[in-house]
C-alpha cells in the first residue's frame, strides 16, 4: 500500500519555506548580536510575499501527499490567504512589537510558524493530519496571545485560551475517536464512503461524535456557547495578536470545517445541518446583542467577531457549492475589513495607550486618516452598500436563503441592523465628539499605507467582487466534485 | 487462548473510556487550581486515546490509524502539559494564586 | 470469566479509581498521584489491545515525565496548601452536567452497532509501526515536531521574559 | 444627450465628491465652484432628457414604457448577473429635475449659509454624495443598485445631520435618523432578496412584469410588497417612524431643505411609485399605504399647531405633505403624488431656505424670540409667504394644483374625502401661525434682530427662484405650457405618466377647498395677530359664520377658546403622545430592549474559567439531548 503513496515532497515547498524562514528568524535574533532587531517585521514580511509568490505556482495544479494533504485550488486560495494576512500583521506588529514587547524573534516566528498550521488546516484531508495542524496554530497562538511580559490582562488571557483551548481538543479528539470508530477511517473519502453505505447501526455514536467535533471545532472559529474565550483572549492578547487572532485563527478554522464537512460528512448532512443551523442563530444573537454592551474596542471587536462567525456558520449549515464560495468571498472580506480596522486601531494605541471606546473621542481631528479608514471598515462590518461588507454579506444570505434557510437568513439581516448601532457608537465618538487632547498626531507611513492599503481592498470587493468571487469558485468547486 | 478482543466485547472498553472521559469532565468543571484542571484535561485525552487504540484493534485492525492517533494525541498532551505550566507559573508568578476563580479580572 | 476479563476488569477499576482521585481529592499531590495510577491503568488497557509499544510510550511520557512536571508545577504554585478552595462552587451543576454527559455518552457506545467488528485483533509489529510513521505519517509527524518547537519557545519565552522583571 | 445617457448625471456630483474628498483642501474655495458646477451640469442636462422623452412619448403615444440601458456589472454563472443601468421614464424624469434643481438652489444658498464653516468643504463633498446617491435611486433600472443607492442616501443624511459636531443633540439626531430610516432598509433588503430568489431577477421592470405575469407565489408577493413598504415608511418618515424627522432639523438647514425637498423622504415615495404594481396585485396592500398616510398626514397636521421652533414646525408640514403622497398612491393616484413631489419641492425648499435666511440674520429659531422681522427682511418675509401660502394650498399657487387633484381622486371613497378636508383648515391656520409669529407683529427680543437683514445675493437668489416656482410650478399640468416651452405633447404628459387626460379639474372641490384653506388662514390669523381690526377681514373671509353670529367679538373669543381649549389641547396631547410613546416607547424602547437584552446577555461572560467550560459541556449536552431525540 505504502509503495503507492505519492510522497512528492515538492508539493509541500511552500511549507518548507515558512519553516525555514521562521528558523531564520529564530537564528538571527539569537546568534547575530548585530542585527537590528526592528528589521525582523520587514524581513518577515518580505519573507512572507516571496513565499506567497512562490505558493501561487500551485494554482490549478490537483494533487496529494499520501492522501493526507491536497495540494488543490482550495489550498492554494489559503496559502495566498494565511500568508498575506500573516505578512500584514507582521508588519502591523512593527512598532508595537519594538515599543511594548520582548523577544521579537520568537514573536515573528511563531507568527510565521502558526500560518504553516493555519494552511495545513486548509489543506488536509485526513483528520489526524487537520487535528495536528490545528494544534499547531493553536499553540502559537497560546504563546503569543500572553506574550505580553508586563500586561496582568495578557496572562488573564493566555492562561483562559489554553486551559480552555486543551480542553476543547480534548473533546474534538474524543468526538475523532468516534467518527473514527463508526467508519473505520479518519480519511475524509473514506469516511464519506463509509456514511454512504447506510448509518443505521451506530446512529447515537455517530451523532455524539458529530457534536462533540462541532464543539470542537466551534470552540476554535468561536461559536457559542463554545465562545466565551474570546473576548477574554482579545484583550488580553496584545493587539496585533488579537488582529491575527480575528483573522487567521477564525479563517482556519472555517477552512477545516468547510473541508471536513463537504469532503466527509456529505452523506449525513441530515443529522448535523440542523445543529449548526442553531449554533449560527444564537451565535448571530448572541454576538450582536452582547456587542452593545461594550466598552473596550477590543472586546466590541471580539463580539462583533462573533457575530461574523453566526453569518459563516450559516453558509455551512446550507452548505453547498454556492454557500461554500459565498463563505469564502465573506470570509476574505472580513478579515480584510478587520484587519484595517485593527491597523488604525494599533496606530491609534501605539500613540495614545487608548484601547477604550471612548478613548477614540476626536480621533478624527488628530489623525484624520486613521478615521476615515477606521470608519470605512466598520460601516464595511455592518454591511453598507459599496463597502465589502455589503456584497460579501448579501452573496452570503441569498445563498443560504436559497438552501432553504431563510429564517436564518431574516435573523442575519436583522442582526446586522442591530449590529451598525454599535459600530456607530465608535463612529460618533472619532467625529462627533471633541478630542480629549488636541493636536494632530504624526501617524507612521508604513500603518498610514497597510491601512490605505486594505480600504482600498475593501472598497474594491464592495464594487467590484467578480473576480474574487471568481476566484473563490474556483476554489471550492473541488470539494463538491 | 482467545485473543482478547474474543473474550472481552469493544463496548466494555468504550464504557470505561466514557466514564474517564466524564470524570475528567467534572474536574475541568469544578477544580479550581489551573494545574488540577489540567491533570483532568489529561485524564480525558486518556479516555480519547484508549477510545482510539480500542477502535484500531476491533474495527479497522489493518490499518492502525488508531494507533497512530493515540501517539500523536500522547505527544501533543506531553507539549500541551509542558506549555500550560510555564503560563501556570508566571501567573502564579505575578499574582501569587493559581486559583481560577480569583483570575477573573477579565470579564462582561 | 476468563483470565482476560478480570484483567480487564482490574484495569478498569484501578482507571475509574485513578480518576475519581483526580477529581475528587482534596490535597492535589494525591491527586497526582491518582492521576499516575490512571495513567498506569491506561497503559495496562493498552497492552490488553496488543500495543505494547504504546503502552511503552503511556508509561515513559506520561507516567514519568508529564507527571513528575504537573507535580513539580503543583509544588511550585504551593497548591497544595489550600485543601478548602480546591472545588469551585458550580460542582452540584458541574455533577449533574458531566453525568448526563457520561451518561449520554455510554448510550451512545452501548447501544451502537459498530461497523467493522470483526473481533480477533493483531499485533502491530514495531518495523510496520515505524515505517508507516515516516512514510505515510510523514506530514503529521513533521508538525508534531513543530508543535513541539513551538512549545519549547513557548515555554522559554514565557519563563525568560521575568528575568527582566 | 437622451434618456440613454441618463446614467452620466450621478457620475458627475459623484466626480465632485471623490475630488473634493481628496484634492479639497488644496482647491480654492475648497472646490465649492466645483461641486456647484456639477450639480449645474447635472440639472441642464435633464432638459435634452426631458425632450427627449416628451418626443418619444408623442411618437410612441401614452404607453410609452421608457427606456432601459444596461451593462452587466458581474455575473457566476447560473447563479447570479448583476446588471448595472437607468431607466429612463416619465417619473424618473420628474424625479431628475426636482433633485437636481433643488440640489442646485441649496448649493448655492449654501454659499452664503455656510460661510465660515470649519468644515465647508467636507460639507459640500457630501452633499455632491447625497445628489448623486439620489440620482442613482431614481435611475437605478434594478433592486441591487437602488438598495446600494439607497442606503448612500441614509449614510450621507447622517453625516449632514451630524455635520455640526459639537451640538450633541446634532449627534443623537443623525444617529437617530440613520438607525430609524435603516430599521425600513432592513424589510427592504429581504424584499429585494424575496424577489430575487422567486424571479431570478433584480430587474424592476422584470420583477413587475413577472408579478403581472402571475410568477410570483401571492404569499411570498405579499410579504415583499409590505416589506417595501417598510422600507418607504422609513425612509419617507410615515408613522411610526416618522420620529426622526422632527428630529433632523438638527443639521445645517440648507440640508434639511434637501432632505425634505428633493432626497431623501421622497426616495419612500418614489419606491411606491415606481412599484405601485406590484402593490396593486396584493389585497390589503393599497389600504395600507392609505391608512398610513392619513394617520401620518392628520397627526403632523395637528402636532405643527403647537411647536415653537421654526424648523420643526416646517417638518411637520413635511408629515403632512407626505402623508398626502401616500394618500394619493394608496388612492391608486401616481399621478396626483407625483405632482404633489414636484410642486412640494420647491415651496418645501423655500420654506426651509427662507427659514435658514431668518436663522443666519437672528440666530434664533424659536418662533417665540422672533417677530417684527417683516421690516427688516422684506424680501426673505414676502418669498416665505409665498411658500406658506402655496403649502396651504391657496388658489393658484404650485400646491393649490397638487393638493386638488389629490382630493379630485378622493372624492370617490367619502371617509378619506372627509378627513382630507379637516386637515386643510389645520394645515392652513399653523402656517398662518409660523408667518405671523415669525414675521408679523413686535419683536419679542429686539435685540435679536437689530442687525437683521436679507441674507446676501447667494441666497436671496434662490429663495427668489424658489418662490417663482412655487408660484408658476402647478400650470405645467396645461399642456399648452410644455408646448410653448418647447416640449412636444406638453410636460403634463410625462407627470401624468399613461393617463394624459387624469387632470380633472373639479370647481366645487376647489371652491370648496379653497374656502376651507381661507377659513384656516382667517382664523390663524385672528388668533396669532390679535388685532381687532384685523378680525374684522377675518369675519369677511370667514362669511357663512359671520352672518351666522353678529356679534364679532364673541365670534373671536368663542374660537379663540374653542382653538385654545380644544384643538391646541389636542395637539399638544397629541405631540406629547408621540415624544413619549411613539418616540419614546416604540421606538426607542424597542432599541432600549435590544440593550437591555445585550446587558443581561453580557454577564454570561463572568470572567471564571470554570464557569466558560460549563457552558461548553451545556452547550454539547443540549445538543446531543435533542440529537438523540430526534431519532
Amino acid at each position: 500500500m505504502s509503495n503507492e503513496l505519492n510522497l512528492d515532497y515538492s508539493l509541500l515547498t511552500p511549507e518548507f519555506c515558512l519553516g525555514g524562514l521562521a528558523a531564520l528568524i529564530l537564528a538571527l535574533d539569537l546568534f547575530a548580536p548585530r542585527f537590528r532587531k526592528e528589521w525582523l517585521p520587514y524581513l518577515t514580511a518580505a519573507g512572507l510575499v516571496a513565499i506567497l509568490v512562490l505558493s501561487l505556482g500551485w494554482v490549478n495544479k490537483e494533487s496529494d501527499f499520501a492522501g493526507l494533504i491536497f495540494i488543490d485550488n482550495y489550498t492554494t486560495f489559503f496559502r495566498v490567504f494565511f500568508i498575506a494576512s500573516t505578512a500584514v500583521v507582521a508588519l502591523a506588529s512593527a512598532h508595537y512589537v519594538q515599543a511594548r514587547l520582548s523577544n521579537p524573534g520568537e514573536y515573528y516566528a511563531l507568527l510565521v510558524l502558526s500560518t504553516i498550521g493555519a494552511i495545513y488546516m486548509a489543506a488536509s484531508r485526513e483528520l489526524l493530519t487537520a487535528y495536528i495542524s490545528l494544534e499547531l496554530l493553536s499553540f502559537c497562538l497560546y504563546v503569543l496571545v500572553s506574550f505580553s511580559t508586563s500586561d496582568r490582562r495578557s496572562h488573564e488571557g493566555g492562561l483562559k485560551y489554553m486551559l480552555l483551548g486543551a480542553f476543547a481538543s480534548a473533546l474534538l479528539l474524543y468526538g475523532i475517536s468516534f467518527i473514527y470508530g463508526s467508519s473505520g477511517s479518519t480519511f475524509y473519502d473514506e469516511i464519506a464512503a463509509a456514511y454512504a453505505g447506510g448509518t443505521d447501526g451506530f446512529e447515537l455514536g455517530l451523532l455524539m461524535g458529530l457534536v462533540l467535533v462541532l464543539a470542537g471545532l466551534g470552540f476554535k472559529v468561536a461559536a457559542v456557547p463554545f465562545h466565551m474565550w474570546t473576548p477574554d483572549a482579545y484583550e488580553g492578547a496584545p493587539l496585533p495578536i488579537t488582529a491575527y487572532l480575528s483573522a487567521t485563527s477564525k479563517a482556519a478554522g472555517f477552512a477545516l470545517l468547510l473541508r471536513l464537512f463537504s469532503g466527509a460528512f456529505m452523506p449525513v448532512r441530515d443529522d448535523w445541518q440542523w445543529m449548526i443551523a442553531a449554533l449560527a442563530a444564537i451565535t448571530m444573537v448572541v454576538g450582536n446583542l452582547v456587542a452593545l454592551q461594550q466598552s473596550n474596542i477590543k472586546r466590541l471587536l471580539a463580539y462583533s467577531s462573533i457575530g461574523q462567525v453566526g453569518y459563516m456558520l450559516m453558509a455551512l449549515a446550507a452548505l453547498s457549492s454556492a454557500s461554500a464560495s459565498a463563505l469564502l468571498l465573506h470570509l476574505s472580506g472580513y478579515v480584510i475589513t478587520n484587519l484595517a480596522a485593527f491597523i488604525c486601531i494599533i496606530a491609534w494605541y501605539n500613540l495614545t495607550d487608548k484601547e477604550e471606546i471612548r478613548g477614540f473621542r476626536g480621533m478624527a481631528e488628530r489623525a484624520p486618516l486613521l478615521a476615515a479608514v477606521l470608519a470605512a471598515a466598520l460601516f464595511s462590518l455592518s454591511g453598507m452598500p459599496l463597502f465589502a461588507g455589503f456584497f460579501t454579506k448579501f452573496i452570503l444570505f441569498q445563498a443560504v436563503a436559497s438552501e432553504g434557510f431563510l429564517w436564518l437568513a431574516v435573523i442575519a439581516v436583522t442582526m446586522s441592523f442591530v449590529s451598525i448601532y454599535y459600530y456607530l457608537m465608535v463612529i460618533k465618538e472619532m467625529y462627533i465628539s471633541e478630542p480629549e487632547e488636541p493636536g494632530r498626531l504624526q501617524v507612521p507611513v508604513l500603518l498610514s499605507g497597510l491601512a490605505v492599503a486594505l480600504v482600498a481592498g475593501v472598497f474594491y470587493v464592495g464594487i467590484y467582487p467578480r473576480h474574487l468571487l471568481e476566484v473563490a469558485e474556483e476554489a471550492t468547486k473541488l470539494l463538491f466534485a | 487462548m482467545e485473543a482478547v478482543t474474543q473474550q472481552i466485547p469493544l463496548e466494555h472498553f468504550l464504557v470505561l473510556s466514557a466514564i474517564l472521559f466524564s470524570l475528567g469532565v467534572y474536574g475541568v468543571l469544578t477544580r479550581r487550581n489551573a494545574v488540577l484542571i489540567l491533570m483532568s484535561i489529561e485524564l480525558m485525552l486518556n479516555a480519547a486515546s484508549v477510545n482510539m487504540v480500542a477502535f484500531a484493534a476491533y474495527t479497522s485492525p489493518e490499518q492502525f490509524i488508531g494507533i497512530i492517533f493515540a501517539i500523536f494525541i500522547i505527544t501533543i498532551a506531553a507539549a500541551e502539559a509542558g506549555l500550560a505550566l510555564a503560563i501556570i507559573l508566571r501567573i502564579f508568578r505575578y499574582r501569587k494564586t493559581a486559583n481560577v476563580d480569583e483570575i477573573d479580572e477579565l470579564k462582561w | 470469566m476468563t483470565v482476560a476479563q478480570g484483567v480487564f476488569y482490574l484495569i478498569a477499576a484501578l482507571a475509574v479509581t485513578g480518576g475519581l482521585g483526580v477529581v475528587l481529592m482534596r490535597s492535589a499531590v494525591h491527586a497526582a498521584l491518582f492521576l499516575i495510577l490512571a495513567m498506569l491503568a491506561v497503559a495496562g488497557l493498552y497492552i490488553l489491545l496488543a500495543s505494547e509499544f504504546l503502552a511503552l510510550v503511556q508509561v515513559l511520557i506520561y507516567g514519568g515525565a508529564v507527571t513528575v512536571l504537573l507535580i513539580f508545577a503543583l509544588m511550585l504554585t504551593r497548591a497544595s496548601d489550600l485543601p478548602e478552595t480546591m472545588v469551585g462552587s458550580q460542582w452540584p451543576l458541574a455533577a449533574v452536567v458531566s453525568s448526563l454527559l457520561g451518561g449520554l455518552l455510554i448510550a451512545a457506545v452501548a447501544t451502537s452497532n459498530w461497523p467493522g467488528d470483526v473481533g480477533e485483533t493483531t499485533l502491530v509489529p514495531f518495523e510496520v509501526l515505524g515505517d508507516a510513521l515516516f512514510r505515510r505519517w510523514a506530514v503529521p509527524f513533521e508538525i508534531a515536531s513543530l508543535v513541539l518547537l513551538v512549545a519549547l519557545v513557548g515555554a522559554i519565552v514565557l519563563s525568560h521574559q521575568d528575568e527582566g522583571e | 444627450m437622451g434618456m440613454s445617457e441618463a446614467w452620466l448625471l450621478p457620475l458627475l456630483p459623484a466626480g465632485a465628491f471623490v475630488v473634493l474628498t481628496l484634492f479639497g483642501p488644496y482647491l480654492p474655495r475648497k472646490g465649492d465652484w466645483l461641486a456647484i458646477a456639477a450639480i449645474f451640469t447635472t440639472f441642464a442636462l435633464t432638459f435634452p432628457i426631458i425632450a427627449d422623452l416628451t418626443s418619444a412619448i408623442a411618437e410612441h403615444g401614452p404607453e410609452f414604457g421608457g427606456v432601459t440601458n444596461s451593462i452587466e456589472w458581474m455575473s457566476v454563472p447560473g447563479y447570479l448577473t448583476l446588471n448595472l443601468g437607468v431607466h429612463v421614464d416619465a417619473i424618473t424624469v420628474v424625479m431628475l429635475v426636482v433633485v437636481s434643481f433643488v440640489a442646485l438652489m441649496v448649493q448655492v444658498y449654501s454659499l452664503g449659509y455656510m460661510k465660515g464653516d470649519s468644515r465647508y468643504g467636507w460639507y459640500y463633498a457630501v452633499i455632491s454624495l447625497f445628489v448623486a446617491s439620489m440620482l442613482a435611486l431614481v435611475l437605478a433600472d434594478n433592486f441591487l443598485v437602488l438598495y446600494f443607492a439607497w442606503e448612500l442616501v441614509g449614510l450621507c443624511s447622517y453625516l449632514l445631520i451630524g455635520h455640526y459636531s459639537h451640538l450633541r443633540s446634532a449627534a443623537e439626531a443623525a444617529k437617530k435618523a440613520f438607525i430609524t430610516t435603516r430599521l425600513g432598509d432592513v424589510g427592504l433588503l429581504i424584499a429585494i432578496i424575496l424577489l430575487w430568489r422567486e424571479t431570478g431577477t433584480f430587474s424592476i421592470q422584470g420583477v413587475i412584469e413577472a408579478a403581472q405575469a402571475g410568477q410570483i407565489r401571492t404569499e411570498v408577493l405579499t410579504a415583499s410588497v409590505f416589506l417595501i413598504f417598510m422600507g418607504a415608511m422609513g425612509k419617507s418618515a410615515q408613522f411610526p417612524f416618522h420620529v426622526w424627522l422632527p428630529d433632523a432639523m438638527e443639521g445645517p438647514t440648507p440640508v434639511s431643505a434637501l432632505i425634505h425637498a428633493a432626497t431623501m423622504v421622497v426616495a419612500g415615495v418614489y419606491l411606491v411609485t415606481r412599484t405601485l404594481p406590484l402593490f396593486e396585485l396584493v389585497a390589503g396592500a393599497q389600504e395600507l399605504i392609505l391608512a398610513v398616510g392619513l394617520l401620518t398626514t392628520f397627526l403632523s397636521a395637528s402636532m405643527g399647531l403647537v411647536m415653537t421652533d421654526i424648523k420643526r414646525v416646517i417638518a411637520y408640514s413635511t408629515l403632512n405633505s407626505l402623508g398626502l403622497m401616500f394618500v394619493a398612491l394608496g388612492l391608486g393616484s401616481p399621478a396626483a403624488a407625483m405632482l404633489y413631489l414636484f410642486a412640494h419641492a420647491f415651496f418645501k425648499a423655500l420654506l426651509f431656505l427662507g427659514a435658514g435666511s431668518v436663522i443666519h440674520a437672528t440666530e434664533r429659531q424659536d418662533v417665540s424670540q422672533l417677530g417684527g422681522l417683516w421690516s427688516k427682511m422684506p424680501l426673505t418675509g414676502a418669498t416665505f409667504a409665498i411658500g406658506a401660502l402655496a403649502m396651504a394650498g391657496l388658489p393658484f399657487l404650485a400646491g393649490f394644483w397638487a393638493k386638488d387633484e389629490i382630493l379630485v381622486v378622493a372624492t370617490e371613497n367619502r371617509a378619506v374625502f372627509a378627513l382630507l378636508l379637516l386637515t386643510l383648515p389645520v394645515t392652513a391656520m399653523y402656517m398662518a401661525r409660523l408667518f405671523i409669529l415669525t414675521f408679523l407683529g413686535e419683536a419679542k427680543e429686539p435685540e435679536a434682530i437689530e442687525h437683521a437683514h436679507d441674507g446676501p445675493p447667494t441666497m436671496s437668489v434662490p429663495l427668489v427662484l424658489l418662490a417663482v416656482l412655487s408660484v408658476v410650478a402647478g400650470f405645467v399640468v396645461f399642456d399648452q405650457v410644455g408646448r410653448a416651452m418647447g416640449f412636444p405633447g406638453g410636460i403634463g404628459e410625462i407627470i401624468f405618466l399613461h393617463e394624459p387626460e387624469v387632470f380633472r379639474f373639479d370647481v366645487a372641490v376647489a371652491i370648496g377647498s379653497t374656502l376651507l384653506v381661507a377659513s384656516g388662514l382667517g382664523v390663524g390669523w385672528l388668533i396669532w395677530k390679535e388685532r381687532p381690526g384685523l378680525a374684522i377681514i377675518a369675519a369677511i373671509v370667514l362669511k357663512p359664520v359671520h352672518t351666522l353670529l353678529v356679534n364679532k367679538y364673541y365670534l373671536d373669543d368663542l374660537y379663540q377658546a374653542v382653538i385654545d381649549r380644544v384643538v391646541l389641547m389636542a395637539s399638544r396631547m397629541l405631540a406629547w403622545f408621540d415624544r413619549n410613546v411613539v418616540n419614546d416607547t416604540i421606538v426607542d424602547g424597542s432599541a432600549q430592549a435590544t440593550g437591555f437584552i445585550g446587558y443581561l446577555l453580557k454577564f454570561q461572560q463572568t470572567g471564571r474559567l470554570p464557569n466558560y467550560a460549563l457552558a461548553i459541556v451545556i452547550g454539547i449536552v443540549a445538543l446531543t439531548l435533542v440529537a438523540f431525540s430526534l431519532k
